[in-house]
């Protein structure tokens, strides 16, 4: 569990993308199981990597090696792993919530128990599709959890300047849809939330809308100045860092000692290490298959 | 179909029913999906009936959310279902195009193949009912420029009733485009009718004398014109593309060089419309055969007008085609 | 009033269109100024005639004539009139919400006290367009009056097979938008409260939305076999038809008798006959203007 | 623009901003509108400090509902403003395509006249910076098949700066395209640098053998090739098309006329790309002048890969501009 923890945490150091918000996805990943699909954004490295994909095959796919979980040709916005129902980073923002929710419909036509969780941030509760999609999986009761990533800004956009009412749990309400807030910052918080909102929705009681109040510690991307908050905001914030305030928990509980999490540490040191040598030790796509995958190469079962 | 087959009377608009009822007996992962496909009927009456045949579960009515319920298909054709989505209207597929540019045409390839959507969706198109110019557009050409997608254009029976499940057994995603002015041809259809190849165009009339392109609804205005044409000694063959993505370059060309002159006739609009793309392949493929330049017979570039005689000077129309082809000849006997 | 009333009523004989919705658009329209603005959908004729555009420039486009409001461009889906700020019947569900929004942004940033009226019907309500346009106006204070005409049923489905949530209102207040259910069979009651809202709205309180419940006692369009709803049904609304029932309430204040009654039908009845004529007069644009209209001929002030 | 006018050094990105600042300075009209403009700073930095200057009214940042701020630029402009609307990415235009396609388009016809749209938009295009297949379309040759509106792709600095007022003077709906590889395009521009017209094409490079057309992205990819071939005795025109949406055919004619052959680079996808109209429209208007058939050089029909080396074996090179040319003139001396 802190191996899982501390791997999502450290090895987004590579890209500077999730820092701050690691407890939402680890705790909402432990509630499926390996049944049960995924659609994430294009900031899902830490999704991608809890669901199991191996850190190889998601640093290959950052490289673009053929080795990569999508052979090099999505790259870091677009990790994709059939094996582990990974259905993908999705960069148009709200742009995956409708495939979630054919995904659960297709599951419902054919009365499989499982749940597709649908993971987006407080930025696409102002799309259309959003809305629609909203509508459509509170109407049909099909089984999708709306995981919403709050982390109160859509690139250099506040949340109370995108949306006239900012309890985003108030919105899922006015589809009739069960919703909660969570602590994204307490990753047990997390864990317990989306167990709940599991249970019911593998149960048949249609979807559930949970929003994870966190924070991002890093810029949106490489190219944020930040203009548009204030470093103060960021080191209040910094203070609830999910990594170390659950690490302390676990020291004071005497479950975590500095010889325990030095162990992890290495270990998860360790496996970035490997991850970086197979993505170094990958292969470049021959130019002469440039055309594959624009469409099919077999016929589908 | 066997020449021999009992032929049976029917309509595009019944023959597209048989065809989906058809693919949902065959198939139990196809459902159909859309606006007002169960409980009305289908708002051009094709899926009538069929919401009493197969139960609300498989003839699923939607609300109006083009963009979810298209992306909704997309995502239950990669978890193992076969929907047919339908669009009522070509127009409000553009409140859909982005789960049909940036996910269902992308996926396959941005998941280094993991990834297939077998997927069809099936809209209504064209102009010549009055419906002025937002439900009026041809826009199969202009879909026809995305790679990952499919674009059939059926123009008639055979096609209608066999396209679909081709279709559907395609690992990929197929837009089929259905002319809003043929629901109601009427004709004969073989008892024995079923799937038919998507991969090649077809020539739906011989002649030496000049190449007639088209596809979808200007078909039988063609295929009129070229009639025509013949009681003043002109011997013009007619090619329906049937698919528009990807083109059947070969049977162009083939045509072409038979004939050494060319017309594509197409209810796009001219600039930038498939009419183009086959007159740059001519160019490419048949330069050397041609005895003048291709030409090509198209909307006008405007929003289509309702004003009916407006409306009739705006698409390509039978007589502009003979006008067109006879000055072409006459210039070169 | 009741000569608008009627004509509002009658005219769409010739469409069968609005009919058993016309208390809506009688009762909203008067709290419109003629300053203000209106975006209507395609089941607008009856807007357009009481906005004030001539029944005979109306009929005229519906014949196809270039007297009509639209030149015989347009057609019944698209009456247009700038004089009288008719800003177009839209025929795309949901299309004509982002242009309020934008008219109304244009009045704001000028300052200008003008509000915008939206007309659209309950199906509308499912599209990413109304989401969108919701928030944006509320986001901005807009001055837009949504005006909702909950006829239940968009085409042949019903509002409970379309909506998740069947409570309209609770939708706008997502948006932090006042919203309030009217009785859309009562003319004087739609007018009531256009008024207060359209009062709010005005006084810069930000944008207003208005549900009126009221049915659509004609098929959708000519085509439409109403397989969806039983004439048990459609019999128990028209017990309610908002003119007959007006028409009592007149009678018996002593407002209006059978003399009044007769002057008012005449009235109609010419107005009808006239408006046929104009349009029957009209002339057809030449096809050598086909093209016109793509682009504009003149610059633009 | 005056030739003694003393040059200032700059970029695409501060061409482009300092068009925005002087349309907001001389139309009061004027406001931008889009995702991030204001406190962010632009996604590609273009709007940066033109918050502090002209206040969060004129600068809006909006959420992310493409649609509705598309759409509630067209409802601003039809009401008397001169809304120039930003789209992050061409990609994103997707989800705005109702608006802009059923609206924008269309209402000044359906209107009869009544109401035009003087209404810009802005977005980027096209690939190059390993965003992979959502990220990385250019659609702006197929933005340019639908009537009722224009499409501009500024590819020099002068564009960059000249073409936005022009645009906004324009009583109709322009889009305007720019190339993401550009903005950071660093070159001198005239220090009284104003508006541009937009109707014409322009010849970058006078030659006499071949006529390479292009514009937006490849621009300097082509001309970069033009340089490569005149080392090797080959003299190559380079036509800018600058506007695509109404495309400038006389200039285009032109130069075939005078050069006999012609190549067409267009970042965009091959089939139903703008280049097929180009080559469509050389054979309506200068086939007889032709000594071989035109050819064009494309994207490759696959949704753009992310791995670099793929990337850029998908889009149109200098290099193979250069070998395409070479064995053109090399079969017809
Ligand atoms: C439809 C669309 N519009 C704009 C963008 C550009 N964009 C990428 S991420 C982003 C912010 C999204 O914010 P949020 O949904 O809160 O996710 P976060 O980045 O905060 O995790 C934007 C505007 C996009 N990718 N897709
Ligand atoms: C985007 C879009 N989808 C579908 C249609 C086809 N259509 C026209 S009217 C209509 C029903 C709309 O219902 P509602 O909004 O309740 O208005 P009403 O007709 O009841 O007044 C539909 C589905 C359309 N015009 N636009
Ligand atoms: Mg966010
Ligand atoms: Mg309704």
């Amino acid at each position: 569990k802190c191996a899982e923890l501390y791997s999502a945490a450290k090895i987004r150091g590579f890209l500077h993308l999730y820092i701050g918000e690691e407890a939402v996805a680890v705790g909402a990943m432990r509630a499926l199981t390996p049944e049960d699909s995924v659609v994430a954004t294009y900031r899902e490295h830490g999704h991608a990597l809890l669901r199991g994909i191996p850190a190889g095959a998601i640093m290959a796919e950052m490289f673009g090696k053929q080795e990569g979980c999508s052979r090099g040709r999505g790259g870091s916005m677009h990790l994709f792993d059939a094996k582990h129902r990974f259905f993908g980073g999705n960069a148009i923002v709200g742009g995956g919530l409708p495939l979630a929710v054919g995904i659960a419909l297709a599951d419902k036509l054919v009365h499989r128990s499982r749940v597709t969780a649908c993971f987006f941030g407080d930025g696409a509760v102002a799309e259309g599709e959003f809305h629609e999609s909203m509508n459509l999986a509170a109407l049909w009761k099909l089984p999708v959890l709306f995981f919403c990533e709050n982390n109160l800004y859509g690139m250099g956009t506040a949340l109370r300047r995108a949306e006239s009412e900012t309890d985003l749990c108030l919105k899922a309400s006015s589809y009739e849809m069960p919703a909660w807030p969570v602590d994204g910052m307490d990753v047990l918080a997390c864990e317990e939330a989306a167990h709940r909102a599991a249970l019911e929705v593998r149960g048949g009681a249609g979807p559930c809308f949970l929003e994870f109040r966190t924070y991002r510690f890093r810029a949106h991307s490489m190219y944020d100045p930040q203009l548009y908050r204030s470093k103060v905001e960021v080191e209040e914030w910094k203070k609830h860092d999910p990594i170390s305030t659950f690490q302390d928990r676990l020291t004071v509980d005497g479950i975590l000692d500095d010889a325990k999490l030095k162990l992890i540490e290495d270990e998860v040191a360790a496996e970035i290490e490997e991850a970086i040598a197979f993505a170094e030790a990958g292969t470049w796509e021959p130019d002469e298959e440039l055309t594959r995958f624009a469409y099919s190469e077999v016929k589908a079962p | 179909m066997s020449a021999e087959a009992t032929k049976v009377k029917t309509t595009y608009r019944e023959a597209m029913r048989q065809a989906i009822r058809d693919a949902m007996n065959r198939d139990a992962r196809v459902f159909l999906m859309g606006e007002d496909v169960g409980a009305y009927g289908g708002c051009y009456a094709v899926s009538k009936g069929l919401l009493d045949e197969f139960g609300p579960e498989r003839i699923r009515d939607t609300p109006l959310s083009e963009s979810a319920f298209v992306g909704a298909g997309i995502g239950a054709a990669m978890n193992g279902m076969r929907p047919i989505v339908e669009i009522m209207t070509v127009n409000f597929s553009l409140l859909a195009l982005d789960q049909i540019i940036n996910n269902a045409a992308t996926i396959l390839h941005m998941s280094g193949g993991q990834f297939n959507i077998p997927l069809v969706i099936r809209m209504t198109t064209g102009a010549g009912r009055q419906l002025a110019a937002q439900h009026s557009h041809s826009l199969e050409g202009w879909y026809a420029h995305i790679p990952g997608i499919k674009v059939l254009a059926p123009a008639t029976l055979e096609d209608a009733r066999g396209m679909l499940w081709t279709a559907l057994e395609d690992p990929d995603p197929v837009l089929i485009f259905e002319h809003g002015t043929l629901y109601n041809m009427e004709g004969e259809l073989a008892a024995d009718a079923g799937p038919v190849e998507i991969a090649k165009a077809a020539v739906r009339r011989a002649g030496s004398d000049i190449s007639l392109i088209t596809y979808g609804g200007t078909l039988f205005k063609t295929l009129e014109a070229a009639e025509q044409l013949a009681s003043s000694g002109i011997d013009a063959e007619v090619v329906d593309l049937r698919t528009l993505r990807p083109l059947d370059t070969e049977t162009i060309l083939d045509s072409v060089n038979r004939t050494h002159r060319a017309v594509i006739v197409d209810e796009g609009w001219r600039s930038g419309s498939i009419s183009a793309e086959i007159s740059a392949r001519i160019m490419e493929g048949a330069f050397y055969e041609l005895d003048l330049p291709v030409e090509r017979i198209c909307s006008a570039e405007v929003p289509i007008p309702y004003a009916k005689h407006l409306e009739e000077a705006a698409l390509p129309q039978a007589s502009t085609i003979v006008a067109t082809v006879t000055r072409m000849i006459g210039a070169h006997g």
